[in-house]
């Protein structure tokens, strides 16, 4: 059995991560909803295949920034609790990059909070993402597709 | 004390394949501010200039302004445009 | 392990279910976001203190307005799937009343299908919701509280 | 054939714990719809009239008008608000 409890909050780690372990953490008999989102590597980006993704992070600074977004998020809307974890290294296709997880007494608050949370994340925290695919390798950066060197 | 300011740069991401380590240490003067650290950086690896617009900064783990005055035993990150970003650095949330 | 497989995608039953076991049986290859909600017995409701809930379906009925629901969904967004389990039965603090989840390529979908999803079930799947606390049992009719008779 | 209609009447919620039962049978004319199921159903148990604006109604299972006709061998369910409903039958989706 997982041990909620002793679950951070916020976390960039290179082995795999679950929404639901996030999910039971931000639990609470207060909690009337909780939203979830997985980000997740999937087959195909702007139309060319993937073959798998490989995340880098400035591991000490996203989770400062992840632990921002969080607290950001509970000051804006009443929620009672919120969980952030970002995965780093090699994703194959279907596995889990980013899991979030939002309890709140009511609905709307946790749906607000999360989508906020996750926007945040893809805009702030310093956290690469290269693609593999068969035409080779590379950084996405924004709207941006760069050849990666290695 | 030694008239320099010892700055450790990390580097991930494009800049980081372009400087072949991601962790290299620079001695800059005493005045040199987030910009004198690229520019000292992007004089040993001139392919780094080209990015110079798209990077942000970060200094000792925080997002900083590139006319941050350093201080010894900082830590300077480049900060490529991350994957969700629009990939303009003005806009990104401070 | 679960087979997700064989998860029906829509269901009003009386056993324990799991937004997890939905995010499982959602995912696909071409999915980049699942998104999940859990609407969950919170300890209080309007101010004053809950024991627990009792949940009634008109249960084949409950299931096709389900169904109709998932199709708007999948119609008016490109997701890639929905799936909608609603519980019915005593339900104590902590509890899981619905489960909901959708996979989709790209995360907005997800978020705005997951949103409608739960916010139509609310609207219009005839289940019934009868709180006990302190003061006795009550029907929850939208805005309204009644008196439950037994 | 007998010249009536035989259906059953499903409760719910208040409209069952007023009625005593979840499930039970009516013979109507032959002409009657579920608003005239509604009436012969209260005329057994007055304390539904004063629900009759706050319920909808349904046919089969599906959400039906008052004014639906009504056929041999329908299921006619009475429903009340739904938890997060806001109340008003009038605002309800079709």
């Amino acid at each position: 059995m997982s041990q909620p409890g002793r679950l951070p909050r916020v976390r960039v780690t290179d082995r795999p991560i679950s929404a639901d372990r996030l999910a039971r953490s931000v639990a609470s008999p207060h909690a009337g909803a909780i939203a979830t989102f997985e980000g997740v590597v999937r087959d195909h980006h702007g139309g060319k295949s993937v073959a798998f993704l490989a995340y880098e992070a400035y591991a000490p600074m996203a989770e400062k920034i992840l632990q921002q977004i969080a607290s950001e998020a509970a000051r804006r809307w009443r929620i009672e609790a919120v969980a952030v974890h970002h995965r780093t290294g090699r994703l194959g296709i279907g596995e889990v990059s980013v899991a979030i997880a939002v309890s709140s007494a009511h609905r709307g608050e946790a749906f607000e909070a999360l989508r906020y949370v996750i926007d945040t994340i893809k805009e702030r925290a310093p956290i690469w993402k290269r693609e593999t695919g068969p035409d080779g390798s590379f950084w996405i950066e924004g709207p941006d597709y760069v050849r990666a060197g290695d | 004390m030694r008239e320099v300011l010892r700055i450790r740069v990390r580097l991930f991401a494009r800049p980081r394949e372009i400087c072949g380590t991601d962790t290299l240490d620079l001695e800059l003067p005493v005045t040199a501010t987030a910009s004198d650290c690229f520019t000292a950086l992007a004089s040993r690896h001139p392919e780094l200039k080209s990015l110079r617009e798209a990077l942000m900064v970060a200094v000792n783990e925080e997002y900083a302004q590139w006319n941050t005055q350093l201080a010894d035993g900082d830590v300077v990150a480049l900060i490529p445009p991350v994957s969700g970003g629009c990939g303009r650095a003005g806009t990104w949330p401070r």
